[in-house]
């Protein structure tokens, strides 16, 4: 007895992430943590929640445990329905043998089943590996006057990123008219996010089609939406506005993270209309000693800060002990600084322990020239005292 | 402990204690402590965290905050079919007759109690903080093969006023011999915490005991189900060790928050040998400003400040402005401190708004309050 | 429908009602109909179908056995932690002083009403049994842009008596002309369904206005809010096409409850448009012995026939030993009935027990009642 | 932040179930329904529910669509916890690439993560396949008080059927002498009910040993258990009375159906004790019409009966149109059976219609020699009036 939706979710948390490193040894990209509080893919979750979109699938096949746990029923999002919320859907077996999800689309179409079961007229197709806020009702409203048959949500970005990205040229009342996907030399500078909503009936046959075209590498971007509008479909480009990143280096999440400490952050966690839910860890608030002093930071309950914390982000069950200093850094959950320990530009990892005396991450700052590198720490390192750690180059 | 079933009696005293301002619109577990807590989150993680999952809130009085706070009990995980959360408020509260008492409302819902599959009750008032596993005061219980088990709290002599709780003498082998129906006239340290521990049958035994005779109306556990039956039960006394903050008095509730700001007392508090749940309002990480000062506090999630904070508890989602000073206070969830605004040793209620340039002050004894959304 | 809330108040009128024993221990809403539900299932299950995530339930008196069926409120799939379902029981019930009506009780919470994201209110009583997609009387409401919209039921002339109900008249462009104070003046086939649907700002500054004035008390959402403004503000009303049970005595309750064995009836009102949802209580399938004889009756799981049941509705659980019979009766959850006992004409309210060789015999008019947990 | 749990338990709901024909083209074995409102899954999630365990992954690989959405996030067994709850376990990736379940141990192997999350003391294997009712916290506690290291329930079956299971040699205070998996010739009528109570640490260590053997078939039966034996572990049979059914064939689930509606059937689904929990499917109560005549039989909510159901199951929504008869058969959810139908020793599929007049099934009963086989009418059919259906013989 399940009831029909208007619109169905289908967020694709698969990303393996390869080139964020140790980071994502054991945790799909969605996982990654981010903000101080939340996971990349709490983005995209808090966004279905916050548009009325109350089920969604989310698909992942690769380092699903710590997505899994993360995501569990559905009870921070309010997705812990009787009737659709939250989903997870990995690969399956049926008579014939199972197979691995190939591309994007093939995901998808290997869940059609999944979709039918709540009968949609809409489907919204999402990756969980992008930050941002989007009001996908305001997305279907477009779609829906504009009697599309497939809108992608679009967003300018630099000239110089371009090419990395899927790259449209948009007509009258933004019509698509070509798309392509990481062109060298890219016409516009208009891309996609990958966001997409469908008309499902037209979608499910297009899936089918591509499925059974041994050519296709089973990709939206490269395959399926290329074939709509060879075949004349009704494609709308959605332009946003407003902050969007796909944190996929090192540098970028880092980056990413030192956005949020500027004096008017373009990424308003603050906003009570649009909360981003995660998981709640449950600690007591932070504690800061006498002595201590935290500054343009962002810093999770449960830390206690006896030291000084300036321009940084400081997960929830952080220690800083007495005479330290962390600074322009983010220093995941459950970490232990020691005492008089100095930390700059640097990433430490969950449940790290920095002995007493250790400088971690470049300590020539300002001193003009190339930009330093990030050290990265990896998660449950035990660092003994007196130690000096920085990154290699990368 | 799946055959152990917790009940929260919020009905007994609610009328003795004086919170003033804080218990305007809410009841005392409903008020909220420790920068995101509210009182009953204690006793009821405590329950949760020793294994109970059916668990009975027997209300009284102003607890709509306190079924906002519980909603469906997901955040103790006690959203069940079976078993689970049990709101019970009397009955026809406004009938002129009926049983009262803490006994009475027991008595007016006594098919709860006799309906639940489990048959020993670790039965609490509403009003203490601690934390604790109650599966030792269960084990010792059982031990003894007890008719009752006590808890109590030795609180040391020469500290804190002990005249306002009831104490209880122990012999040696830890058998209550004394118990105070009134509190005030044993000279001892240790104090009842409210909470026993009884086999079901004896509890219905004694509820319904207590209201056989004709026109008997008013029942309390302790005074006409304890004390008289010291000697013809066996009624043992089991220790807390850990720390105990009873809130009975608004000077009270001020000090042992202040002494949270101790790092060992609220680590103790918040983790030992639990976790303490609590609805989660997901705010963002506390923000710090440019000229942030805070020093000695406690700062909940979604604060955003710039101004600078001594000695102080903030609550969630609240901001302090540049050039506002915060010391010695206790500041409620989502508070506004404009510019230049200044506190000193004041308690501000939910959602209050002190304006630029103001300057506020109370005393330890008599530390000031400001009503929930009250604009100064 | 996100911006839609729905409201249930149940505090209105319980007083005025004739339910007898059924209401001894609970509220009308929590009376248990047709077979498996209780009477708040419909108003409920219609918001949730209509798409509405938010209903606060005020509630007055008895409403333990309420509390017990809605739970976590997961069943109706509000257990949310935005919004949901919320219990709003009157802040002191025992006050001498404070606002009381249905208006009064919504002003003590106003709070949350005004707190609420939502911008319009369906808010409805808790006695009506009915099938219904809000949306559309929503969407009616937004087309005329109406202050006000009224549900009401065109009963014809000649069945029913209607001198109880609260009746409405329309001009031609659907606009209430009309409207009682007290029932039983104007003679019309319209009834008030004791549902409205108001944008939040006008609900709120009705209550506000009603209780602005020094000493007012009482204010009633009809008489003082509505009746008085049929001019001033754009009043329509929405009928409701499907079927209606007012349920505000033992007779028509009965009455209504027979009405469910024409299967055209109970389709309607189960299925179209929505699904009624209900607390489950995961009994098996009913089970048929090898002498059953069950002819046009609602019998529901775990029930275990053996005897005769003609003409009768059988709640979950029911046991009907050989030779028994049970004939034109209503038979609540958990009943026994033992050997050769017989029932005709008869309401057992749940868990009662007739024993062997009873026979019992009530009217039409006048069905015999048998109490919770009877034994006879 | 997840709570450490004593007992946690997997479920193999893998079962393709082979011999049950059309009834397992879209469902796994564990999804069958049975006993007018359940599938089979149901007993051993009520099991595990009213023992008190509250953590439970189920394993699926082969159609899990249909368990799935039974299974959801486990409200009707009250399994939708913070802490625990039930788990959908499919096959994922690593780094390296995924790998489908092999055996049933390979499966468990493959989740030793997910178990590891709860740090159990004892990890409690069980199969969806099978219909009983044990308390597996009696289990738990003979384990205990043996210091048992593996506990297998066993039961008595028939000399005749005993080679179709695992055979048990039992010494002193029922420790296990020998196990072997469906010997030709058992030496015992003691068989293994594929409900397993291990030491979790130790089972670990053996799952991993098993792995590293390619030439194992990584089965509990076939494998880990006889590796325990030889090494000298401590295993013990823990004996069990009652009901217990392997539902394999289209005539065993047939039986079993018919064993629920003798006068004291064994398997008691009236047992407030120890209720079976199910999704509700929301119906209102059955209608039985003037002339409708219900006798011997179990009939589920929204059921509207005219005409006569004989020693029959009716799940819900069930219709029987005037002058029709069933007798001997299992209707399944929303089968509409017309006016003047007969019905006799069938199983009718989900939603199937049967035309007016139609005769279905062996309509010769009673005539004595062989007994009739048991007609299948497949889900969804749409069978025109006046026909006459028969099983082909298999």
């Amino acid at each position: 007895m399940i009831q029909r939706k208007e619109c169905v979710a289908m967020l694709l948390a698969g990303g393996e992430g390869r080139r964020l490193g140790i980071l994502t040894k054991k945790l799909a990209k969605p996982a990654i943590p981010f903000g101080g509080k939340y996971r990349i893919i709490d983005f995209t979750l808090s966004n279905c929640t916050n548009s009325g979109i109350d089920t969604v699938g989310v698909l992942t096949q690769y380092q699903p445990l710590v997505l899994n746990a993360h995501i569990g029923i559905g009870i921070p999002w309010d997705l812990d329905r009787k009737n659709g919320g939250v989903s997870l859907l990995s690969p399956f077996a049926e008579k014939g043998g199972g197979r691995w999800y190939k591309g994007t689309a093939n995901a998808i179409y290997q869940n059609i089943c999944f979709i039918e079961q709540y009968d949609p007229e809409y489907l919204l197709v999402i990756s969980g590996d992008h930050i941002y806020k989007m009001d996908y009702s305001a997305l279907l409203s477009y779609h829906k006057e504009r009697n599309s048959e497939a809108t992608i949500a679009v967003i300018q970005v630099p000239w110089e990123e371009a090419s990395r990205f899927g790259i449209l040229s948009v007509g009258f009342e933004g019509k698509i008219i070509q798309f392509e996907e990481k062109p060298p030399k890219p016409k516009s500078n208009l891309v996609s996010m990958g966001v997409y909503m469908f008309n499902w009936p037209i979608l499910r046959e297009y899936l089918k089609k591509d499925e059974r075209d041994k050519g296709s590498s089973n990709d939206f971007g490269k395959d399926v939406i290329p074939m709509m509008l060879r075949e004349g479909r009704r494609l709308f480009a959605y332009p946003f506005q407003g902050y969007w990143k796909d944190v996929g280096t090192i540098e970028s999440l880092w980056q990413s993270s030192m956005d949020l400490l500027v004096e008017e952050p373009e990424l308003n966690l603050f906003d009570r209309e649009w909360r981003i839910y995660s998981v709640s860890p449950n600690h007591p608030p932070q504690y800061l000693a006498p002595g201590a002093r935290a500054r343009r930071s962002l810093i999770n309950e449960g830390c206690v800060i006896y030291g000084e914390v300036e321009n940084s982000i400081l997960f929830h069950g952080v220690y800083v002990g007495p005479g330290s200093v962390v600074k322009d850094s983010v220093i995941l959950a459950n970490a232990k600084i020691g005492e008089g320990v100095q930390v700059e530009k640097a990433i430490i990892g969950e449940e790290t322990v920095v002995g007493d005396n250790c400088r971690i991450g470049f300590d020539n700052g300002g001193s003009g020239g190339k930009p330093a590198d990030i050290t990265l720490v990896e998660e449950h390192s035990l660092i003994p005292g007196n130690m000096i750690i920085r990154s290699i180059s990368r | 402990m799946k055959h152990v079933m917790g009940v929260i009696n919020l009905s007994e005293k609610d009328g003795c204690y004086d919170l003033q301002e804080l218990t305007r619109q809410r009841c005392i577990a409903s008020i909220p402590f420790g920068g995101r807590y509210r009182i009953i989150d204690f006793v009821l993680s405590n329950m949760v965290n020793s294994g109970i999952n059916n668990v009975g809130i027997f209300t009284l009085n102003k607890y709509r905050s306190l079924l906002d706070h519980l909603g469906s009990g997901k955040v103790w995980d006690l959203h069940r079919k079976k078993d689970g959360l049990f709101i019970l408020p009397p009955m026809e509260p406004c009938a002129a007759e009926g049983p009262r008492g803490d006994m009475g409302y027991l008595y007016e819902h006594i098919d709860y109690l006799r309906n639940s599959s489990q048959k020993t009750v670790v039965y609490a008032g509403g009003n203490m903080i601690f934390n604790t596993d109650f599966r030792e005061a269960v084990s010792f219980h059982r031990e003894m093969q007890a008719d009752i088990t006590v808890l109590y709290k030795d609180m040391g002599m020469g500290g804190e006023d002990l005249s306002r709780y009831k104490k209880v003498a122990l012999d040696d082998d830890a058998r209550v011999v004394a118990m105070e129906a009134e509190p005030g006239q044993m000279k001892c340290s240790r104090i009842f915490m409210d909470i026993i521990i009884v086999g079901k049958p004896l509890l219905l035994d004694l509820i319904t005991d207590c209201f056989k005779g004709e026109g008997r109306r008013m029942c309390s556990l302790v005074n006409d189900g304890i004390v008289p039956n010291l000697s013809s039960l066996k009624i043992f006394g089991f220790p807390h060790r850990g720390y105990l903050a009873a809130i009975d008095s608004l000077s009270c509730y001020y000090r042992h928050s202040m002494g949270l700001l101790q790092p060992e007392v609220s680590r103790e508090l918040f983790f030992n040998p639990g976790f303490i749940y609590t609805k989660s309002n997901d705010e963002p990480p506390a923000r710090y400003g440019e000229d942030a000062l805070v020093q000695n506090s406690l700062v909940a999630n979604g604060c955003h400040i710039e101004g600078e904070v001594q000695n102080s508890i903030l609550f969630r989602g609240v901001r302090v402005h540049r050039g506002a000073t915060v010391k010695d206070s206790i500041v409620m969830q989502k508070c506004l401190i404009e510019e230049g605004a200044s506190l000193d040793t004041v308690i501000l209620d939910k959602e209050a708004c002190i304006s630029r340039g103001r300057e506020l002050k109370g005393s330890r004894e008599n530390p000031m309050v400001v009503g929930k959304r009250a604009k100064m």
